[in-house]
């Protein structure tokens, strides 16, 4: 259920950030269903199949989409699977995706591909681990294993619940290719993380790109509302908005870290991580 | 009838000095000692006198014997291409150490027995004089003065234990009754001169510095000689002497020692063999660690053990230095990084080296995998980590080099043996080490060994 | 007696003469040979010990080594690790350790107590001339010295061994200096000197 | 009867030994011994462990047995082929040993402890290394390090097995010994860091086969003997389980962080064994701190898993023209098929879903989520989250590597267009690979066989993604397409040189995690400068200096003892064995 929703979501919330990004710059941006229309063209349009490429060029985006579509499937914003430990799935799945289109991006030969890909490569091994321990922080507070069980923020987890809410927003830049990480708008190959991978991906393999792009971001920011302290399909509402106006606002006034700088802000990330797994712990013991 | 078995060789030892026909020569060698087997398995009723022969008599004497019948048989095809122009000489000093290792095994006096070691290490000096070049002059003239200052050390024991027994005799089993009333704080201080001096023949740390030379210049058959049966008889003296603590109420204390000596002959070896380039040298130094083993095995109080080790080693050191032998007749040349990639240019001679190598490593299923597997068994743990430690170092010394000596880059021979013989002799005795490694003969040596005064 | 026998092992530790080593070890002998007919006392076995050693010690063999010495044409000078001064005092030093030991060595039994400690004291000075003579002739005086010691023990501790045991330790000295003298003769024509110390190729 | 069939595998394996000595044509049968044994030994071995007490054998060595009889069932027609196609010499010997090792591996799993266990163990030791050596000069140095950890190993066991099959009472410091033993002897041989190092130094040299039965099968064995040491020496004292945990976390981390580093293909497999088997002692490690069974399904679910793609993944690599990942590159164009089954069992080694990768890997975070309840603290809830975390994500990189710089892209060298894809043998012995993994994906229940473990909805998970996936890559396959080269920054003389090397892919992973330093030297271009310059990387890495260093103290002290005591002075000897009169003297006396 949630899956169908985020896909439905995906385009309106990349675009709505676009047109905030638009005004916030004095820029008459797109509507905000251009995302939807710029999908529908490429998807229709031939592509490009660049000479040394192989099926895996076309497993990349296929699998870039599948994996946070099938993620979203444990995601409770509207009811769903769920089961103990489907946060791992969850995870992993994200991580299936993000394999694949770095795979795809060495399919093609191309020295930028292969520049994406192990870019986007370290920053996942430099945030999956604090990612996993804010998640499995969050859960043990909660005292279920299911997302569906996370209990709301509040006086007696809010400690844990700021540290995991920063490690997730770190981590939501970090694999949504946002400021200060990335620029999802830059055109100089050099500095491009995620864009790089796809710069060979034409039509509707693009396409596919984009809607995984947005929607790997929606389900960063379904986890945020997850905790936040309202009924689930609001507290998704307010986390789709906080984040998007943030996105937009950073994106706008802030200025994108240098890459080699990058992990230090990752390593923020981590520290959240191990805090918020060990604030639990001594929550419990006491 | 045991007088015959002794005197047997000593007849052919005088002939040998004159005939210089390699072949008749040859087959004499392997037939004596086969005859004196049949002789010393004949049943015995002369139960009295100097000369016996017990199960532990018989077990060694039957294990030289046999030694010597399959070294005679391969030094047959070993001489055979004439590169050795003192081939003829090799059989005078065989003959003659034959006769000192019977009468060394069939003595039962004490200090007859301490004439035939004695007697075994000038035999063995001519062997190892084999060459006549300088390093043979060398290495004999060490072996020399050190095996007789050993010997002299152990005469002083020899003495001491004498005159601790009144004087009375130095029968075997007479001393053994007798040796309950000797006074204890002497006796010990004859063991100690007794250890020192056979162990020097047995080639224990630190009096070991002999045996490396000698192995090492010695031609391949004399080699496996020197490893399969000199060392033996000195240990055979000294397990008869080390026998007689236990009605003393020693045993604990000679035990110690030897568990002492045993370990540190363990660990030197194991350091000595990390650093050899010549192979001969390196299997020498495995002796010293086999008999080092087997001196440990006899201070764990299990005489049987210790038996069946130097079984095993002997069996297994004789099939090593006879494969090596072949390397020699190809090479030329002793040293190991000169011999490459043998299975490319030799494939049978490199897996006879190679599987001798393990077998001296201690792998199953070779025989002496048993052996160290029932030396653990019986140690106290502190004892079986050193034990571990120590085996473990002279596995990898031991067993580095066939990666190179076998599986390496080839590097051309001189020359290919041709003979059969160079073959299946230490083909042979291989398969009857992984034989005895598959079913020991635990039982029929712990028979053997009941006339050993350790309660079993 | 027996001070006779210690003085004159303890001599050849400050000789420098070959020719003087053998003569002294004869001499040896000669007293030990003396000590066992002094304590025959009517037997057999000890008289026939003592001839034996008179003639295979005190004669064959030093005659035996003063001719391989002049066939071998070398220097008839002792070179040694240690000098003379030194050679005396770590000598002295070594027979007031068997003295000191020799105490513990003595049996119930024992014939002639103290003569143990100078058979304690031959075999380590037969040592010492061992481990720091450097010519093959006198390493064997050194081994022969230490033999004496040996002897010595078994007289002082009891009656000797038994005889045929005798016969065959004095067989196998005899074979062992023989073996030796042909094996000097070798070294000498095989390097040129019988300097032990220069043999080293073998090692490691 | 049950004892005539539980034979019955030995007897076929020992059969094709015997026959291989005798007759003219040694291998003929060997492909058939090795699936009939492999057939007979899923027929022992399964049911006992579906269904614990049914069978001849007991649970665990049914499971042992069901994972060595997948193996060989598939490696029998690969061999065939293999062996045909790859090595001209040396058939007999390869045709009788492979049968006695692969008897001897079974039979371990059998074995009662004591002398014959032991026997068996040091069997293998002799057959491994002879089968590794055997494969020419350049695996000699491998089968070198392969032979020195076996010593070891072989001397833990010596050492913990007596001391258990005396029968004394064990308690207190002994217990610890004996323990100390089994760690070291089965850790060994299943890889536990800091002992793993002969692993990738003797696998990636053996012929590709050989590396499957190793990596898959024999480094199991060290996992049986450690989970088989809970039943012969009663519960480990405390320290065992953290050692494991934290040894076998650190020791994931490390060994893929070093595998990126690593240019040879193999190698990066072995590496990949490495971080999978130190999963596997920290999950066993996890169990034995935390007591919960959960641990226990990571374990048995993920060493199937594991057996199952990398005997794949190695068995895959077979086909490989060269084994530098700098020669390789684009070689899915000449081997579709073997690349499409690397890329399954790549996969499934990088832990994604829905493979069976990532099962074990979901049970060991269950596992470690429940710490807080244990007594064992928040250190081990983090290390254990962290570290699996970290690995799992380095691992995908690992492959991305691995894979992308073998199999996509343009050819590096002219190896590449020689290559000869999996022939018929080779290709079955794939498919009876990948099937069975495919399987477990899918039933994963198959596996756990008798344990109440908890699941999630795999299968449809796995019909959903797989369906899915399929539907719309045939369906943009089908779409129109016009071929063009990739995009090069409108550079246009584009060459396969200019792509990412094996380095470049991990530089800055290393950088970031600087366990394992690089050191760049470039050389400057020869000739006219139409020559590439070079660029040469050398990998230090600080545990393997530190144990060369060790060795080569020991070879230093080894020589300088000869030189001291070995001098070849005559007079040395003399004053040596004097002392040591002296010292026996001074010793004993009264």
């Amino acid at each position: 259920m949630t899956s169908l929703l985020l896909l439905l979501l995906a385009p309106l919330f990349s675009g709505s950030i676009k047109g905030l990004k638009a005004a916030l710059q004095n820029r008459r941006g797109p509507g905000l269903l251009y995302d939807y229309r710029n999908l529908w063209k490429l998807w229709r349009k031939d592509y490009v199949w660049p000479r040394p490429a192989t099926p895996v060029f076309l497993l990349g985006p296929v699998a870039a989409v599948l994996g946070p579509a099938s993620a979203a499937v444990v995601l409770p914003v509207l009811p769903g699977v769920s089961f103990a430990g489907d946060f791992l799935v969850l995870v992993y799945l994200l991580n299936l995706g993000r394999t694949f289109q770095a795979l795809a991006a060495l399919d093609t030969g191309s020295a930028f591909g292969a520049q994406g890909s192990y870019r986007e490569l370290l920053l996942a091994a430099l945030t999956e681990p604090g990612t996993l321990l804010a998640l499995a922080a969050a859960q043990l507070a909660s005292g279920e294993l299911s997302l569906a069980g996370l209990a709301h923020l509040d006086a007696s987890n809010a400690l844990v619940y700021l540290l995991v809410l920063v490690a997730l927003a770190i981590a939501l830049v970090a694999e949504g290719a946002r400021m200060p990480v990335d620029d999802p708008t830059t055109h100089l190959e050099l500095t491009m993380i995620h864009e790089a991978q796809v710069l060979d991906h034409s039509g509707p393999l693009l396409a596919l790109y984009e809607l995984a792009a947005s929607l790997k971001l929606l389900v960063y920011v379904s986890l945020i509302g997850l905790l936040l302290p309202f009924p689930r399909v609001l507290a998704f509402a307010l986390a789709l908005v906080v984040t998007g106006v943030a996105l937009a606002v950073l994106e706008t006034y802030g200025v994108r870290l240098r890459y080699l700088r990058v992990p230090d802000l990752l390593s923020y990330n981590t520290l959240a991580g191990i805090l918020a797994t060990l604030g639990v712990v001594l929550r419990l013991r006491n | 009838m045991l007088y015959l078995l002794l005197f047997l060789p000593l007849p052919f030892g005088i002939y040998a000095l004159r005939d210089r026909h390699l072949r008749r020569l040859g087959v004499l060698g392997t037939t004596v000692p086969l005859l004196s087997i049949a002789l010393a398995l004949l049943p015995h009723t002369d139960a009295r006198g100097a000369l016996q022969l017990d199960g532990v008599g018989l077990f060694y004497l039957v294990l030289a014997d046999a030694l010597f019948a399959v070294v005679a048989v391969y030094a047959l095809a070993y001489f055979e291409d004439g590169h050795d122009t003192h081939a003829a000489s090799f059989y005078a000093p065989f003959f003659l150490f034959l006769f000192a290792t019977h009468g060394a095994y069939l003595t039962h006096n004490l200090g007859l027995m301490w004439t035939f070691v004695e007697g075994s290490t000038l035999a063995s000096a001519l062997l190892v004089y084999h060459h006549r070049d300088a390093h043979a002059l060398e290495a004999t003239w060490k072996y020399l003065m050190l095996g007789s200052v050993g010997i002299a050390l152990s005469l002083v024991g020899v003495i001491l234990v004498y005159a601790l027994l009144g004087g009375t005799t130095l029968d075997w089993r007479g001393a053994l009754a007798l040796a309950a009333s000797a006074e204890p704080g002497r006796l010990q201080l004859a063991y100690a001169f007794l250890l020192v001096g056979f162990g020097t023949k047995v080639g224990l740390f630190p009096m070991h510095a002999w045996l490396p030379d000698a192995h090492s210049e010695a031609p391949s058959p004399a080699s496996a000689l020197l490893s399969g049966t000199l060392l033996n008889v000195a240990f055979y003296a000294l397990l008869r002497y080390t026998a007689l603590m236990v009605p003393a109420g020693l045993a604990g204390f000679a035990q110690g020692l030897l568990l002492g000596f045993g370990l540190a002959s363990l660990l030197a070896a194991g350091l000595f063999m990390f650093a050899q380039r010549d192979y001969k040298r390196l299997l020498a130094y495995s002796s010293m660690e086999h008999m080092g083993l087997a001196v440990y095995a006899l201070g764990l109080g299990v005489p049987w053990l210790a038996m069946l080790h130097t079984l095993f080693h002997s069996l297994t050191k004789t099939a090593a230095f006879l494969s090596f032998g072949n390397v020699f007749l190809a090479y030329r040349s002793k040293v190991l990084r000169r011999v490459g990639g043998l299975m490319h240019v030799l494939p049978g001679t490199g897996g006879l080296v190679a599987l001798s190598l393990l077998a001296l490593a201690g792998l199953p299923p070779f025989a002496l995998f048993y052996a160290e597997f029932q030396a653990l068994w019986h140690s106290p743990p502190v004892m079986m980590v050193l034990y571990l430690v120590g085996l473990s170092v002279a596995f990898v010394a031991v067993a580095l080099p066939i990666g190179h000596l076998v599986f390496g880059a080839a590097t051309q021979p001189r020359s290919v043996p041709q003979n059969r013989l160079l073959l299946a002799v230490p083909a042979a005795l291989l398969l009857t080490v992984v034989w005895l490694g598959l079913f020991p003969p635990t039982g029929e040596v712990r028979m053997l060994a009941e006339v050993l005064p350790w309660k079993p | 007696m027996t001070r006779g026998i210690l003085v004159a092992a303890f001599l050849m530790v400050g000789r420098r003469s070959l020719d003087a080593s053998i003569r002294l070890y004869a001499l040896q002998n000669v007293f030990v040979a003396a000590l066992a007919f002094a304590l025959a006392d009517g037997s057999v076995h000890l008289l026939v010990a003592g001839a034996l050693l008179f003639v295979v010690k005190g004669i064959a063999i030093p005659w035996f080594l003063l001719v391989v010495l002049e066939r071998l044409d070398v220097s008839h000078e002792i070179e040694s690790y240690l000098a003379v001064a030194p050679s005396l005092l770590v000598g002295g030093l070594l027979v007031a350790l068997a003295y000191r030991l020799g105490q513990g060595f003595v049996l119930a039994g024992a014939l002639l107590p103290e003569a143990v400690p100078v058979a304690l004291a031959l075999l380590l000075l037969g040592m010492l001339i061992m481990s720091t003579r450097r010519k093959a002739v006198t390493q064997v005086i050194g081994f022969l010295t230490l033999e004496n010691g040996v002897f010595l023990l078994a007289l002082a501790e009891s009656h000797g061994l038994p005889l045929f045991i005798e016969l065959g330790v004095a067989i196998d000295t005899f074979a062992a200096v023989v073996l030796a003298g042909i094996l000097m003769f070798r070294l000498k024509g095989v390097f040129g000197h019988v300097d032990t110390s220069r043999m080293r190729d073998l090692r490691g | 009867m049950a004892t005539y069939l539980v034979a019955a595998p030995f007897f076929v394996l020992f059969g094709q030994a015997v026959w291989a000595l005798v007759s003219r044509s040694p291998r003929a049968p060997l492909p058939w011994a090795l699936s009939i044994s492999g057939g007979l030994m899923l027929i022992i071995g399964y049911p006992a462990w579906l269904r614990p007490g049914s069978g001849a054998v007991d649970a665990t060595s049914g499971f042992y047995l069901t994972l060595l009889g997948l193996l060989y069932l598939a490696l029998g027609p690969y061999l065939g082929s293999y062996l045909e196609h790859h090595h001209g010499g040396r058939a007999r010997l390869e045709a009788s040993l492979i049968p006695v090792f692969a008897a001897v591996m079974a039979g371990i799993t059998l074995a009662p402890m004591g002398y014959r266990f032991l026997f068996l163990w040091e069997t293998m030791t002799l057959l491994g290394y002879v089968l590794i050596a055997l494969d020419g000069a350049a695996s000699v140095n491998g089968s070198r390090w392969f032979f020195i950890a076996s010593r070891v190993s072989g001397g833990g066991l010596l050492l913990a097995l007596i001391l258990l099959a005396r029968g004394e009472a064990i308690d207190g410091t002994l217990r610890s010994l004996v323990w100390a033993g089994l760690l070291i002897g089965f850790g060994t041989k299943a890889a536990l860091f800091p002992l793993h190092m002969w692993l990738p130094r003797s696998h990636p040299v053996a012929m590709s086969p050989l590396s499957a039965l190793l990596s898959g099968g024999m480094t199991k064995l060290g996992l049986y003997g450690l989970f088989r040491s809970l039943t012969w020496a009663g519960s480990p004292p405390g320290w065992v389980g953290w050692t494991l945990v934290v040894l076998g976390l650190c020791g994931a981390v490390y060994a893929l962080l070093r595998g990126l580093a690593e240019d040879d293909y193999k190698a990066v497999l072995a590496y990949s064994s490495v971080e999978n088997l130190n999963l596997l002692l920290a999950a066993l490690g996890g169990y034995l701190v935390l007591h919960t069974p959960l641990f226990l399904y990571a374990f048995f679910v993920h060493q199937l898993a594991h057996a199952l793609f990398k005997s794949l993944l190695f068995l895959a690599s077979g086909a490989l023209p060269s084994r530098s990942l700098s020669e390789l590159g684009g070689l899915w164009k000449t081997l579709p098929r073997t690349a499409a089954y690397t890329l399954l069992g790549v996969v499934a080694a990088a832990g994604l879903p829905p493979l069976a990768g990532f099962l074990g890997e979901w049970y060991l975070f269950r596992g470690f989520l429940s710490a807080p309840s244990g007594s064992a603290g928040p250190g081990l809830l983090v290390l254990g989250l962290g570290a699996v975390a970290l690995a799992s994500s380095l691992a995908a990189a690992l492959y991305v590597r691995l894979f992308g710089l073998a199999f996509l892209g343009s050819p590096r060298s002219r190896v590449v267009a020689d290559a000869q894809d999996a022939r018929r043998g080779t290709h079955l012995g794939l498919v009876l690979l990948a099937g069975p993994l495919l399987l477990v994906s899918a039933f994963p229940r198959l596996v756990l066989g008798a344990m109440d473990a908890p699941l999630f909805p795999v299968l449809p998970m796995f019909a959903a993604v797989t369906v899915a996936g399929a539907g719309l890559f045939a369906h943009l396959r089908g779409r129109r397409r016009s071929e063009y080269g990739p995009w090069d920054c409108g550079y246009g003389a584009p060459s396969p040189r200019m792509q990412a090397n094996g380095l470049g892919l991990s530089e800055q992973l290393l950088k970031a995690l600087p366990l394992v330093q690089l050191r760049v030297r470039s050389l400057p271009a020869r000739g006219d400068g139409r020559e590439a310059s070079q660029v040469h990387v050398d990998v230090r890495d600080p545990l393997e200096d530190a144990y060369e260093q060790l060795g080569a103290r020991y070879g230093r002290l080894a020589r300088g003892m000869q030189r001291l005591l070995q001098s070849g002075s005559l007079h040395v000897y003399l004053a040596l064995q004097f002392l040591a009169l002296v010292i026996v003297l001074v010793v004993i006396w009264p």
